[in-house]
């Protein structure tokens, strides 16, 4: 309504084209539904591979589906569409103009790699001399300064990260190049060079999703301090079958099988020195790596410790049910005050107080995993200058007129969705990321079809 | 065939959503195993019909593994529902006509487990280099005709 | 006394039928050369009167509507069929229901309270006084669907004990390798157990098909042995136990064995009894929820 | 008449099954067949009928009948061969069935060299029947329980051993140098059933289109048993199998095995056309074959007499009863052409 | 049993999925025993590794010294013999059957009336007429199909039409729009054969198709006043042998092997209508 | 189809295969296969080289059939099908073998091994290839029409969306007056604003939007048909309408539960639900001193074990409205677990403590009572806080109640073939990825039908909904994979063993 007014304000020619901003499950699925429409879709990721978040889960919950098997198929699917173009490794660098008829610049970064020759074989992997902390699997082990960030990755290209690169930094400018002398595709190119992609798009859509936040800012949880304490993304990395680990499960400070794990809820969320809001997942998905903790080792005893057990989705409670009844999943009400360590053996321990029994105790366990708050990706605020549109307090894209229209943006023809926009799970974000589809079609498509009809 | 030279045929057939992707990623992963079996693909593991099996096992070949998604993962929803079911009874038949039941082997792999798909298929070569040669004769190898 | 009257109920119920137009044709049974009992199809009411009832009747004459399917007329006028069953020959009439090959109008049952068949019946000279296996652990004495009941319904308590597999059961698998081998050598591929199988209704049989990709046209064990497993686990919780496949092996193939075992396991397996209900067999449905993997 | 003695007889087949390939009633699993043996002891002499016909020994239930090799473009082919056989303890109605089978096969040009080849090398020792089983009917098909036609050495049970009666050369070259004694009296007459008259075969086109085969057929499963385990039936399928298969080296052999006229896709055309779709017209054929097709064609009945099929059809379709209703029903001139879906072809 | 090998030399269409396949023999033996072989003649080829099949002979001894096969995709066999190149080698079993008796129809007029595939044996018997034209009668040959793709033989149409004594009539069940537009008959064969009525005096016919075709035909001759012993007809039967030994191909007594596949109708009769 | 000539292309993969497995060794096995007609070996088959070699191949070779064995069809199958394509190839008489991610990879310490297996998968592959036939992707034509079922917030707005998009509509609703649950209900949270105010011009768009055709007091009577082309038929007392629609949108909304029998519920008066109480509130606000709002009232209890997510804010919204007519008013939320989720409704939390409204925890097992005498005088509750039990005076108690499945669930089911969940809500295509989906093509869920949802969700849904209604009626086909089964007449007996099993209800 408010738009039938102001959109025909504009010119009536509208680009049959959509900017996607964030390749994580949202994003790829509003690409899908976008391209699926017929619209042109260019899909900007900043990383080297589409997948987002969910790609670095091990399972999701109510279903315990594997995240990877659900997510691989969306992922070719989004890339081998014919209207779908794909510009990772790239970002937003300008923006100009209003709905339906934006003029937008991409900054592709170099990769060092010719995609069109790179078969993603993995060789130069094998080779590259450099090793670097791996961002995808939380900085829990190495990868190479060539890398693609992991198996399922979509587009199967490497990437030079020409900020570890022997080669590329001058550590070593003489010798290396090895990823070079090994590539029997010739797909390494030193002389790639930084390229501004320039795109005429009706509409766009953001949906850059979040970021872990810092848990070594709250001190008294001991995170970055206490070896045994790891956040919630750390552990999908540790129980999954292609984590670093293999999917065993093994606690960082010695490599032995933890017998009783505590998590920990709302870590730096619903907390006014950190982030007032609620981050609407971390009871779900801690009582899914409870579960999967005691899936492991049915042996082991998971702890949870929350503040309001939140399981308001489709089949959620009855999850928390089964968590209690066959996964010997104890929860305690209660938010735990510190987190010591056990010098001699590592272990942490937690001081709580029992809120239900209204007792102060203390519980030694052989891992805390912290379910830390999670906070708009880092970026969103130069994004959202770029854009023009409004960020709220916490950094999330507002959404004025949240009821009736919850993908909108402050500005006309910008769309948000998924959990840049408001905390959310994943079933809410394809639906949102489906939603601005609707609303881009509503846009760009009605002229169209008019004519048609 | 001596005990010392008998090199095992298996046939694996998995699934093209969960099992086949579960051993890509072992292939992904480098995961080492024996290489006595071959990975037959199909669209789901209630494509499998049991007349294959039947059949695979009487015209020398040694073990059958069916490996679908984990129940309730299916991409066709109920498939492996019913994969389950059957062979477990093909089992109980196989048994009874004395192919031993640790010929046949269902599991689920997802697309997560290259791990579970390497120990699977190893400790699987294993059992059927135990059990020995399924049947005797001599093998033939047939083009289907058209 | 009381088969003669069982037998005079057959009659006079088919001659009703027939007499009120309301069948066509009533399969029974009727006295055959040299003693024995043998299929009867009664088209006309004076042939009646040749329609029997004796521990000899031994045939599963549910067979028989896979041959007529397909010639009953249209609703208007329905061309209806009467047929007699035992309590085991109407379990296959429900096999046949849940997988549509008859329609239950189309067909009149007349179920007849069995009190078991002596070994030997169908054929001359070898009848004894012996009730044939499948009879002995029968707890189903009264027929699981018809539309009239001969006899008196009697309810004993037998629980099937599988006995007749405990002994290869116990066998080592190479011995019953062996012996399952030296059985299939013996078939001369006659397609017999199949032909008089009420299950086996395929219009083309798998196994039979033109481009022998299942069973070769050399018939070496290999292929019987195929046939023969294939068959059997087409059959699993579909065959409801008449034996017939047996009766008739010329070879004397311990066929129903097998069905047996499978009947047992699917009863273990899936507490389900093929031809208690015209139901889907448990193989064609998901599992229930909650249900485990059953192993 | 010569004369064996049991023992005697224990050690010539004992040396014959060493020689050749010997086959003989023998149990398998407590049924009784025609099949090899590797000595004396195996066999069975004491015994009315096997469960199956000799049929199996000269036309297998499955046999290659060529072979073919394909190098590159050169194809060769290569016909089987075939090893000396004998069937001992042979009953004479198997004997004929046999004979009947050689008219087919050999008696009629051109001949079936893959079955002569065979049948060259087999000899037949038969044993007389010292009775009729009560399904037997061998007489009225121009048999007898000891008939030596068909054979070329019969051996009938005499007290004490066998009377040996040679019949032919290949016969005489395998007993000459038995050095057997004069028979001292001579064995008993066997005991025989009443003979069925059979309606001449002139008589049975009247009876194509009668509505009395399709009332047989009803109870017929066309489960087909009836022609394996007849001696006579001799249809076959032919069809090519692959070995092997590539570019440059390719093997398959050309194969044939039994069939049944009963079977309901015997008859199907490449096309899909069935000219005989009905079972009455399927069980018919079976009838007028041996009845009527056979003596018209080779002046010999189908049948021989041997009631393998009436003990063992499963819906009791019994030949000596359809013989005796066909004969009855010609006779009586009872039997119409009312039948309105066998309507005969032009004439009509 | 053993074919003889044969060279396929040449394969031409002859309608949908219909094709003309061209054999040299390559043994002596072979071609020994195919020097001399009759009109009505069939023979088994062989797809080797495939099967065999039995088709009629559509070639005469005194055309190019190739046999010649007309060949209907139906089955395997004859899917696998359209697929062979020209150079591959198949197996050729023959000649077997009768054939037609051309010494019996000397001198009398013949119409020859032929079904889509159920041309090709016929080709021969029209080769042989018209090799020796004066030794007979009047020739009418009456040629149709289901539709213009099916018939057979078209390029041999203006060597039918313009040969002394001779007619040819040409009709499809349904035309296509070219058929029609060029004025070509439709109809059943035996609506054009009632128009042409040819006459039953000193007159015989010849007739190959599918056994609907041959039983109205039949009915249609009858009516005009042919008897039955006027008319041959060549049968196809299910075989494997061709040596009246898989006893298969019976037609009451007869068998289509060896007793035919030629039969005058009245040898025949009570069993044609459904070739039992 | 003709004779197979077959195609192998053999990739080394850089050494990724060629390191382990002897190439040259397999292409020559490969060579003697049978029908195989042409074998290469590539450096890389997906590469450019590669690709052009391979449509080199089927030209110069006349291939019908091509083989690549390289790595997985996972992700390189769609290039080389498409590269057969371009070849003049049909895409499915493409095969893939993987002889690296299931062979050199697996085996790279054995490479006799891996070359006899490889050669082994690559028998296979071409054998099956030698099997494989042309095949067509059907496509059968799309209605530009939609049905929605359900005039509420979330109906609306997907047929809104789809007429804006260009797509006529049939919207059926079941009552009289078109906005569902909204019409009941009093303000909506967070922003307080009167939920008639929001649904009025919204209703008054769909009502003259020229591409809607609304069918109010009616139902769907019949639906037969599939994607793209379903029959419809709509009964308005008892008068039937017909017409044909490309897709369906299920957005039937749900009932909220009685709570009869629970806390003094229609034993006194003054106990009410949030929905009579909403009533109340804009008829006649009520003037209260003391009011006691109890949550999960009959939900997350073992006869109904989900929690509704709708109903805490539900209590905080009018808990708030009670203190805004008498800030003086004891106003107690007695809860189990507060569900403010996410941003705005943690601040709206954070609104109603500051507004005064007080909130206590209870649990299962130890239940608020009510007591009274006539009405409801007095809440008694255990504070786990304070360790003791507390009086609290009432002239007011709301029982917070959840969504329970709609009484038409079932029949809508039925009608359209897709599955209700255990709950009794519509049961989803995938849980996690095909949130408003079924898995039947063509028909799609949204709304509280589906699941409790707020009005801004429902919306979202609506919109989503909208989408995949919109695709294929946008796309104008929908292409039927060609690996979709069929059945052979010849071998088929009709026994519907088949239509029992397949959970998409595509036979």
């Amino acid at each position: 309504m408010r738009y039938e007014r102001r959109y025909e304000e504009y010119e009536p020619e509208m680009k049959q084209s959509v900017l996607v901003i964030g390749a994580g499950i949202a994003g790829i699925q509003a690409s899908i539904d976008l391209a699926q429409m017929g619209l042109q879709v260019y899909l900007v990721e900043r990383s080297p591979s589409i997948g987002g978040r969910m790609a670095q889960l091990d399972k999701t919950f109510p279903t315990n589906d594997c995240a990877i098997c659900i997510l691989a198929p969306k992922m070719i699917e989004c890339a081998n569409h014919e209207n779908v173009h794909l510009l990772t490794y790239s970002e937003v660098a300008a923006i100009e103009g209003h709905a339906g008829n934006f003029r937008v610049n991409v900054r592709k970064k170099p990769r060092y790699v010719d995609p069109d020759r790179c078969t993603g074989c993995g060789e130069c992997v094998e080779k590259c001399p450099r090793r670097v902390s791996d961002e995808f699997n939380l900085n829990l082990n190495r990868r190479r300064a060539i890398y693609i960030p992991f198996p399922q990755a979509v587009p199967r290209v490497m990437t030079v990260d020409a900020e570890h690169c022997l080669y590329l930094t001058d550590l070593d400018k003489d010798r290396c190049r090895l990823c070079e002398e090994v590539c029997q595709a010739g797909a390494i190119n030193w002389e790639q060079q930084e390229e501004i992609v320039e795109l005429d798009i009706g509409a766009i859509v953001i949906a850059t999703g979040f970021d872990p936040y810092d848990a070594s800012e709250l001190e008294e949880y001991g995170f970055g301090r206490i070896q045994n304490v790891i956040n919630g993304l750390q552990y999908e990395r540790l129980v999954s079958a292609s984590g670093p680990t293999g999917g065993e499960l093994l606690r960082p400070s010695d490599g032995a099988h933890p017998h009783t794990v505590a998590f920990i809820q709302c870590v730096g969320s619903r907390d006014m020195n950190h982030n007032p809001y609620c981050s609407s997942v971390c009871c779900m998905f801690a009582t899914k790596e409870a579960i999967l903790a005691n899936e492991h080792d049915p042996e082991l005893k998971p702890y949870i410790f929350y503040t309001d057990l939140r399981a308001g989705g489709k089949r959620f409670q009855e999850y928390i049910t089964r968590a209690e009844d066959e996964y010997q999943v104890t929860y305690i009400r209660g938010r735990p005050g510190n987190i010591g360590e056990n010098p001699e053996t590592g272990n942490p321990v937690v001081r709580y107080e029992d809120t239900t029994a209204r007792q102060v105790h203390e519980m030694e366990v052989d891992l805390v995993v912290l379910c830390q708050a999670l906070v708009p990706r880092h970026g969103q605020q130069e994004i959202a200058k770029v854009l023009g549109i409004v960020l709220d307090e916490y950094g999330f894209v507002h959404t004025p007129e949240r009821l009736l229209y919850p993908v909108d943006t402050s500005v006309p023809g910008i769309f948000a969705c998924g959990y840049c926009q408001s905390p959310q799970d994943i079933p809410d974000s394809v639906t949102q990321a489906s939603g601005t589809a609707a609303r881009v079609a509503e846009l760009l498509c009605r002229e169209e079809m008019e004519h048609k009809l | 065939m001596s005990e010392h030279t008998f090199q095992p045929r298996i046939i694996a057939f998995c699934c093209n959503w969960c099992s086949y992707a579960g051993a890509d990623l072992a292939g992904v992963s480098r995961l080492q195993m024996p290489a006595d079996f071959n990975i037959i693909r199909v669209m789901c593991s209630a494509r499998v019909a049991p007349e294959w099996i039947i059949k695979a096992l009487l015209n020398g070949i040694d073990g059958v593994m069916v490996l679908g998604c984990h129940i309730g993962d299916c991409h066709y929803i109920s498939g492996n529902h019913r994969a389950a079911k059957r062979f477990v009874l093909l089992k109980e038949m196989l048994a009874f006509v004395g192919v031993h039941p640790d010929r046949l082997l269902v599991d689920w792999v997802s697309a997560s487990e290259g791990r579970k798909f390497q120990t699977l298929v190893t400790e699987f070569s294993k059992r059927v280099k135990e059990l020995g040669p399924c049947r005797e004769w001599q093998v033939e190898i047939q083009t289907p005709q058209r | 006394m009381t088969e003669f009257t069982l037998q005079d109920q057959i009659r006079d119920r088919a001659k009703q039928l027939l007499a009120s137009e309301q069948v066509k044709c009533v399969i029974g049974y009727e006295h055959g050369s040299r003693g024995q009992v043998r299929p009867a199809f009664i088209h006309q009411i004076n042939d009646v009167d040749s329609l029997v009832w004796n521990q000899g009747c031994t045939h599963n004459l549910v067979t028989y509507l896979r041959d007529i399917k397909g010639t009953f007329g249209s609703d208007e006028h329905l061309q209806r069929v009467a047929i007699i069953v035992k309590p085991c020959d109407s379990r296959a009439l429900n096999v046949l229901l849940a997988e549509k090959q008859i329609e239950r109008e189309h067909i009149y049952v007349i179920g007849v309270v069995c009190t078991g068949i002596v070994e030997g019946a169908g054929y001359a000279g070898q009848s004894s006084d012996k009730l044939q296996t499948r009879c002995v652990r029968c707890s189903d004495r009264v027929p699981v669907i018809y539309d009239l009941l001969v006899g008196e319904p009697t309810h004993p308590e037998i629980t099937d004990d599988y006995v007749d597999l405990t002994e290869l059961e116990a066998m080592p698998p190479a011995e019953r390798a062996a012996f399952w081998l030296k059985q299939y050598e013996r078939c001369i591929l006659c397609y017999a157990c199949r032909q008089v199988c009420p299950g086996c209704y395929c219009s083309t049989c798998m196994f039979e098909r033109d481009d022998s990709l299942w069973v070769g046209i050399a018939a070496g064990v290999k292929e019987k042995e195929a046939f023969h497993l294939g068959r059997a686990y087409h059959l699993a919780a579909r065959c409801i136990g008449c034996d017939e496949c047996e009766r008739v092996c010329p070879m004397e193939l311990p066929l129903s064995l097998l069905n047996h075992k499978l009947a047992k396991e699917v009863q273990r397996l899936f507490h389900y009894c093929a031809g208690d209900e015209p139901s889907q067999s448990p193989l064609a449905t998901m599992l229930a929820e909650g249900e485990e993997f059953p192993a | 008449m010569k004369y064996i003695s049991r023992e005697a007889l224990q050690t010539w087949l004992d040396r014959l099954a060493n020689d050749v390939t010997l086959i003989a009633p023998r149990l398998v699993d407590d049924i009784l067949l025609y099949q090899s043996v590797s000595s004396a002891r195996e066999i069975v002499l004491d015994y009315t009928r096997p469960k199956m016909s000799a049929k199996e020994v000269v036309l297998p239930s499955s046999e290659p009948i060529l072979f073919v090799e394909k190098r590159g473009q050169e194809v060769s082919l290569t016909e089987p061969s075939s090893g000396a056989q004998i069937i001992f303890g042979l009953r004479p109605c198997d004997a004929h069935g046999i004979a009947v089978l050689d008219t087919v096969f050999v008696g009629q040009e051109p001949i079936d060299l893959n079955y002569a080849r065979r049948r060259e090398a087999i000899t037949l020792i038969g044993l007389s029947c010292p009775q009729m089983r009560e399904d037997c009917f061998c007489t009225s098909m121009g048999g007898m329980p000891n008939d030596p036609t068909h054979f070329d050495v019969l051996l009938t049970e005499v007290e004490d051993g066998y009377a040996v009666n040679t019949v032919t050369d290949k016969g005489r070259t395998l007993v000459d140098h038995l050095n057997l004694e004069e028979i001292k009296g001579e064995p008993a007459e066997p005991i025989i059933n009443e003979t069925e008259s059979v309606l001449a075969q002139e008589h049975w086109p009247d009876l194509f289109a009668d509505h009395y085969w399709d009332l047989l057929a009803e109870r017929c499963l066309e489960c087909r048993m009836c022609a394996y385990l007849c001696p006579v039936c001799r249809c076959f399928d032919v069809q090519d199998q692959v070995t092997q298969q590539g570019i440059s080296y390719s093997k398959y052999d050309r194969l044939r095995c039994w069939d049944s006229c009963t079977g309901t896709n015997y008859r199907v055309v490449a096309g899909g056309h069935n000219p005989r779709a009905t079972k009455g017209q399927r069980l018919r054929n079976r009838f007028f074959c041996k009845f009527h097709y056979f003596p018209v064609e080779y002046d010999h009945s189908g049948c021989v007499g041997c009631g393998r099929c009436i003990e063992a059809c499963p819906v009791n379709i019994d030949i000596v009863e359809v013989m005796r209703d066909i004969s009855r029903a010609f006779n009586a001139s009872q039997i119409s052409n009312a039948s309105p879906d066998a309507e005969k072809g032009v004439t009509a | 049993m053993t074919p003889y090998l044969g060279r396929l030399v040449g394969k031409k269409d002859l309608g949908t999925d219909i094709k003309l396949l061209q054999v040299e023999l390559v043994e002596p033996n072979g071609k020994a025993r195919f020097a001399d072989y009759r009109p009505g003649q069939f023979a088994f080829v062989s797809a080797l590794g495939i099967g065999e099949a039995p088709f009629g002979i559509a070639s005469t001894p005194s055309g190019n010294g190739l046999l010649e096969f007309g060949i209907a995709k139906v089955g395997s066999v004859t899917a696998a013999l359209h697929s062979l190149e020209v150079g591959e080698i198949v197996g050729v079993r023959g000649p077997l059957g009768n054939g037609f008796p051309m010494d019996e129809m000397k001198d009398k007029n013949i119409c020859v009336l032929g079904g889509g595939i159920g041309g090709a044996p016929l080709r021969p018997v029209i080769r042989d007429i018209l090799d020796q034209r004066s030794d007979y009668g009047h020739l009418t040959i009456l040629w149709a199909a289901r539709n213009p793709s099916l018939l057979v033989f078209t390029d041999e149409y203006d060597l039918w039409r313009s040969a002394p004594n001779t007619e040819l009539h040409v009709t499809v069940d349904e035309g296509d729009e070219e058929w029609k537009a060029a004025g070509g008959n439709e109809g059943l064969i035996t609506q054009l054969l009632e128009t042409i009525a040819p006459s039953p005096e000193n007159a015989v016919t010849i007739t190959c198709g599918p056994p609907a075709m041959l039983h109205f035909v039949t009915l249609t001759l009858h009516e005009l006043g042919f008897s039955l012993d006027q008319m041959w007809t060549t049968l196809e039967a299910r075989m494997h042998c061709g040596i009246c030994k898989c006893g298969r191909c019976n037609m009451g007594d007869k068998f289509v092997c060896t007793d035919g596949p030629v039969f005058r109708q009245d040898e025949v009769a009570g069993f044609l209508e459904t070739y039992l | 189809m003709s004779e197979p000539r077959v195609g192998v292309f053999v990739c080394h993969c850089g050494t990724n295969i060629g390191g382990v497995v002897d190439v040259p060794a397999v292409v020559e096995y490969a060579r003697a296969l049978p029908y195989v007609a042409h074998v290469e070996g590539n450096l890389y088959s997906c590469s450019v080289d590669g690709l052009s070699s391979l449509k080199q191949g089927i030209h110069e070779h006349r291939l019908n059939r091509v083989v690549v064995a390289s790595c997985t069809p996972r992700t390189h199958e769609p290039l080389f099908k498409d590269a057969c394509e371009q070849a003049g190839l049909n895409r499915y008489l493409f095969e893939f073998v993987n002889i690296r991610e299931h062979c050199s990879w697996v085996h790279s310490h054995e490479g006799d091994v891996a070359t006899v297996k490889a050669i082994r998968l690559i028998r296979m592959g071409v054998a099956k290839a030698c099997l494989l036939e042309p095949q067509d992707e059907a496509e059968s034509g799309v209605i530009p029409e939609a049905l929605v079922i359900g005039g509420g917030i979330a109906g609306m707005t997907a047929a809104l969306n789809l007429a804006r998009q260009g797509f006529h509509v049939h919207l059926v609703e079941k009552e009289a007056q078109l906005g569902g649950r909204l019409l009941q209900i009093n303000r909506l949270c967070p922003t307080d604003i009167e939920a008639y105010d929001l649904i009025k011009p919204i209703i008054q768009e769909v009502e003259d939007h020229g591409r809607i055709t609304l069918h109010v007091s009616s139902m769907v009577h019949e639906v037969s048909g599939y994607v793209g082309n379903f029959q419809i038929t709509v009964a308005e007392d008892g008068e039937k309408q017909s017409f044909d629609v490309g897709t369906i949108v299920v957005a039937t909304g749900a009932d909220v539960l009685q709570p009869v029998g629970l806390y003094g519920y229609g034993q006194f008066p003054n106990v009410l639900t949030q929905l009579e109480l909403e009533d109340r509130l804009k008829a006649e606000p009520p003037l209260i001193t003391g009011a006691v709002l109890i949550n999960c009232v009959g939900s997350r209890i073992p006869e109904r074990p989900y929690c509704s997510r709708v109903c805490c804010m539900t209590s905080l919204k009018n808990a708030i409205q009670l203190k805004k007519l008498n800030p003086d008013a004891q106003v107690y939320v007695l809860h189990r677990d507060l569900l403010t989720y996410g941003v705005e409704f943690e601040r709206y939390y954070r609104r109603a403590m500051k507004a005064g409204v007080r909130f206590l925890r209870y649990n299962l097992e130890n239940p608020p009572q009510i007591v009274g005498r006539g009405r409801a005088e007095n809440v008694v509750v255990w504070d786990a806080l304070r360790g003791r039990e507390l009086h609290l005076p009432v002239d007011l108690v709301v029982l917070s109640t959840p969504l329970v499945p709609a009484s038409d669930n079932e029949r809508i089911s039925r009608l359209l073939k897709v599955p209700l969940g255990e709950s009794g809500f519509f049961l989803e295509a995938h849980i996690k990825l095909r949130p408003v989906e079924f898995a039947t093509d063509g028909i799609f869920v949204c709304g509280t039908t589906r699941w409790s949802a707020d009005v801004s969700e429902s919306i979202s849904q609506a919109y989503a909904a909208s989408t995949k209604a919109a695709i294929p009626m946008r796309m104008g086909v929908v292409t039927a994979e060609a690996i979709t089964a069929y059945s052979e007449p010849s071998f088929c007996t009709g026994c519907g063993t088949c239509v029992v099993t397949c959970p998409f209800n595509a036979i």
